[in-house]
């Protein structure tokens, strides 16, 4: 991480850093939601930053520790040239949970926001496909919000109850269809 | 008496012919496949039981080994392929998070791959050492000359229910004629 | 002069304008041979060139971040495990590395050694898995086996130390679980030897044969430009020129004390990926001699109370030991509150962790930033352009692990 | 200081274009193989082929295998159902209901597990619970794997199955009594290794005077 980027970036953007830290050494700077475009396309040009790298993109719910505004979204830069690198993060409020697409800037963002919407349910603006890409179309709801619980399934496929319910208990010689075993056959 | 003794003989005998040439389909997606490429390489070999090559259409295969999580995006691929292959069929559910979900208990992991489809064989571990898979394969070919297996009991129930038909209908169509 | 050119030089001209063409759809997949896991390609093809491409990844999704954010810090390492299924010791090393950083401790030297020496075991039945998987998806099942048999000499090794093939769940936080049995080194050092022999047989057999290199060279090649743009890391962006190595250029552990050199390619082509890869494996078989050269008596644990469960001698007879490791294993380790993000170098490129803590034994968010993940972006664009048998492979060089990807 | 980066590149001559020298360079490799392996003498062959189940390699120190429960001197299960285990396992795969003694002696354990069940087919192998266990109740040393089953259920091991699977244990019973602090002095330095094979050393030493 660079001390250097990150003094530069607050004097670039002044008002637009909300705040910024350097816990064990990562240089943190967030920002106001409507810069973040810019800032990163200054960030990337810039001569002396050069993050031509868009390490990682994801975002976080601080839903458990009720702060305000609930989502973050987290960009980690990398600099190849400079070898040096940086972590943008910006607020999202949950009701209006849209942040710019950073996609034309670093292709990765592409997959990396499609992820972020289909987890957490952020949109990026501007996003020219955005799908689901770890769930599938038909899920509902966003699965790494905290408010989502662990184990709520929403099952594409099934075999009908009472089948699985055999092959669950496993009784030998039932066989999985009811009515199945020798004296049914005889019975019938 | 005679004949059913023939077909009896007829019909171990195409068993045993079954059990020593497996035609896998390997559904192979998470870890455990890490494990199905040393259960085909040279340590352990699993051409020695006969289940040498992996067939990668379900039209070709009668054992369908699932390896590997199953999520709830594949599960309806899963049944797709398991209808396709032809019978008689077996599964064998190949580690634990195809087997039961293991400790992946959360919104995408299928709780067992027999939710979706009838499983024969269930083997343990995470991913299972090629030994249990070995296992696996000598209990599924003791299986398979039993005469056992859901697909196999199946076409027995259907087989016979077709002949109960026939039998009710010839009966009741001698009684109408007498 | 075959196919297509040779139809055009005999044929009438008609057939050379108006032959109607339908643009057909392909689908690859989710369940296919030349697929690593379950990854579903949708190609556009226009005779037998490829004209589009979308692939659709998430299938393998397992939920990792929300598994993770319900354990404690302890009982993730299985979790990380099947992350990269293929070299599971470097996902455990760069989860424990991530949470140290939180803590802001350090592993005793011995410990970080130890990590060194099991990561690059772990690279090695990295590489080896892809290159069995690549030639014998393009055919050649010979080398699938030598490679197949190397690795299961190397997980021997890797088992007799942490007690599984596999998913060894070995790494722990401030150390290893255990330290090196022994005569584990030269067991290690002989096995090291045939696998140097296996590498060399595969190089014999694949490297230089005209119809792996008429299918690997200049197929598929990506700039340096695009892959720094598509997040590439790892061998692949080596593979397209950049030197950029976590170990050399953001040295953890003890890699700076090392020697070894970077390998890169120069064209960005499926042949310098997979030439980078091998000259890696080699690489690493140096590193690790070094590393039993340089590995210094000590301890393996840390012996904070806090961080890692007391010796098993104290839980047993004192009272002290006893409710030190109950707290560990009901509360997990307080982890005080704050970020950290840290990236070891792993299998298929810059493997990373961002941890976020809310100060209590369970992560808030344990977020792994996918290589493959990031190599995938591309496939669509490589893939286009080509022929449909240049589709695996492109597909096989880029190395997907299903349990990476999608988590 | 040698060189940070190396090349890696293959150039295509003649040698490559002609095609058959490489191909006939591969297959010496294979023949090689394949005259060694069954011609050459006993000590260079390399088939590395293990005939299970005929042949069963034989398992490391570590290796996890199926779960076993340890014993006490007088044949009752050395677990206290404290619900370590149950509590670490990341598939929570352990099922313990506990109950308790009806006359425990004065420096005896109270508590017992009624009910003992892992079900291993949910049981992921990672080996937490053993390092979680606090009495040295619960191992994985049994260096035999879990066979595979036809029906869920079977693979529900129950307290006498786990029990029966051996019983040597290296805890000392009821720990070290009351004299502890003299005979382990040096449990104060944190910095000792404790590795099994010492504690069973301590164990080993009294019996013998």
């Amino acid at each position: 991480m660079s001390k250097a980027a990150l003094d530069r970036l607050v004097e670039h953007l002044r008002d637009g850093v909300i705040s910024t830290h350097a816990h064990r050494g990562d240089e943190t700077a967030v920002i106001d939601r409507s810069l973040i475009r810019s800032a990163c396309l200054w960030l990337r040009d810039t001569e002396g930053l050069e993050f031509n790298m868009l390490s990682d993109l994801t975002a976080v719910d601080y839903y458990t520790m009720g702060r305000e505004p609930r989502f973050e979204v987290v960009y980690h830069l990398h600099s190849l040239t400079l070898k040096q690198r940086l972590r943008v993060k910006v607020g999202v409020p949950e009701e209006d949970p849209v942040v710019d697409t950073v996609c034309d800037i670093w292709q990765v963002a592409n997959w990396c926001e499609r992820e972020v919407w289909d987890l957490y349910g952020i949109r990026f603006k501007d996003h020219p496909d955005m799908r689901r890409i770890l769930m599938y179309e038909e899920f509902d709801g966003h699965p790494l919000r905290k408010d989502y619980p662990k184990d709520k399934r929403q099952p594409l496929y099934r075999r009908p109850q009472h089948e699985i319910d055999e092959a669950l208990a496993g009784r030998p010689g039932s066989g999985h269809r009811p009515g199945f075993g020798p004296r049914n056959l005889l019975e019938s | 008496m005679g004949l059913e003794a023939t077909t009896g003989r007829l019909a171990d005998a195409v068993a045993w012919a079954r059990k020593y040439s497996l035609f896998t389909y390997p559904f192979a997606t998470a870890c455990c496949a890490m494990e199905y490429m040393s259960l085909m390489g040279p340590r352990y070999d699993v051409a020695r039981y006969g289940a040498e090559f992996p067939r990668f259409s379900p039209r070709q295969a009668d054992m369908l080994l699932v390896v590997g999580t199953i999520t709830e995006r594949q599960a309806p691929v899963l049944k797709r392929i398991y209808d396709q292959i032809c019978e008689p069929k077996w599964v064998v559910s190949f580690g634990v998070c195809a087997s039961s979900g293991g400790f992946y208990q959360n919104y995408t992991t299928l709780p067992g791959i027999d939710h979706v489809i009838p499983v024969d064989v269930y083997i343990p571990g995470c991913p299972p050492r090629p030994e249990q898979v070995l296992d696996a394969l000598v209990m599924l070919q003791d299986k398979i000359q039993r005469h056992d297996g859901y697909s196999q009991r199946m076409i027995e129930l259907e087989k016979r229910e077709a002949q109960m038909k026939k039998k009710k209908k010839h009966g009741s169509s001698t009684e109408t004629s007498a | 002069m075959y196919g297509s050119d040779r139809l055009r030089s005999v044929s009438a001209p008609e057939l050379d304008e108006g032959m109607p063409t339908e643009e057909m759809v392909l689908n690859v997949g989710p369940s296919h041979p030349a697929t690593h896991g379950t990854v579903h390609i949708k190609l556009w093809l226009d005779g037998e060139q490829v004209t589009g491409a979308q692939v659709n990844v998430g299938y393998l999704h397992r939920g990792f971040e929300k598994e993770c954010e319900a354990h404690t810090y302890g009982e993730n390492f299985p979790y990380t495990d099947r992350l990269n299924y293929v070299s599971p010791m470097l996902n455990n090393v760069g989860y424990a590395l991530a949470v140290e950083k939180l803590l802001g401790v350090e592993a005793p030297e011995r410990a970080q050694y130890i990590r060194m020496i099991v990561g690059e075991l772990a690279r090695l039945c990295d590489h080896l898995t892809y290159s069995a998987a690549q030639v014998a998806e393009m055919g050649a099942f010979t080398p699938f086996f030598y490679a197949i048999k190397a690795r299961d000499f190397l997980w021997d090794i890797l088992e007799e130390i942490s007690g599984a093939r596999l998913t060894h769940s070995y790494v722990r936080i401030g150390g290893v679980a255990a330290d090196m049995p022994d005569g584990w080194v030269e067991r290690t050092l002989a096995t090291l030897v045939q696998v140097e022999t296996v590498i060399k047989e595969i190089d014999t057999l694949m490297t230089r044969n005209r119809i792996f290199m008429d299918r690997m060279q200049n197929v598929a090649v990506f700039s340096k430009e695009e892959a720094i743009s598509h997040g590439w890391t790892g061998p692949c962006l080596r593979g397209s020129g950049v030197d950029y190595d976590v170990r050399k250029d953001y040295p953890y552990l003890f890699y700076d004390r090392l020697d070894f050199e970077v390998p890169i390619g120069t064209a960005g082509d499926n042949m310098d990926r997979y030439l980078v890869r091998m000259e890696e494996m080699r690489q690493s078989i140096s590193m690790i001699k070094q590393c039993f050269d340089q590995i210094p008596e000590g301890d393996y644990q840390l012996h904070d109370p806090r961080i890692t469960i007391p010796p098993k001698q104290q839980s047993y007879n004192t009272i002290e030991g006893l409710i030190n490791h109950f707290k560990i294993v009901v509360d997990g380790i307080e982890v005080p509150a704050g970020e950290a993000y840290t990236y070891i170098e792993g299998g298929n490129g810059e493997l990373g962790f961002y941890i976020v803590s809310d100060g209590t034994g369970r992560p808030l968010k344990c977020r792994c930033r996918p290589p493959c993940f990031m190599l995938m972006t591309a496939l669509e664009k490589l893939l286009v352009g080509h022929m449909i048998a240049d589709l695996v492979p492109t597909f096989d060089t880029l190395n997907m692990i299903g349990g990476e990807c999608d988590r | 200081m040698p060189a940070r980066t190396k090349v890696v590149t293959v150039k295509r001559g003649l040698w490559e274009n002609l095609y058959l020298p490489e191909i006939v360079r591969g297959l010496g490799v294979t023949l090689k193989h394949f005259f060694i392996n069954t011609l050459g003498p006993k000590s260079k062959r390399q088939i590395v082929t293990i005939d299970y189940p005929d042949v069963v390699r034989e398992l490391p120190e570590r290796y996890r295998g199926v779960h076993r429960l340890n014993t006490r001197e007088d044949g009752s299960v050395r677990c206290t159902a404290c619900m370590m285990c149950a509590t670490i396992c990341p598939a929570n795969c352990i099922h313990i209901e506990a109950g308790e003694r009806e006359n425990p002696a004065s420096r005896d354990i109270e508590k017992f597990p009624q009910v003992f069940e892992i079900d291993e087919l949910v049981c992921v192998v990672c080996g937490l619970c053993v390092e979680a266990c606090p009495c040295d109740a619960i191992r994985m040393d049994t260096h035999v794997h879990m066979p595979p089953v036809e029906h869920r259920k079977d693979a529900v091991l129950e307290k006498p199955e786990l029990m029966s699977r051996g019983t040597k244990s290296i805890a000392v019973d009821g720990g070290a009594g009351p004299d502890w602090r003299d005979k382990y002095t040096d449990l104060g330095s944190l910095t000792q290794i404790y590795r099994p094979d010492h504690i069973e050393r301590d164990r080993e030493r009294p019996a013998r005077r």
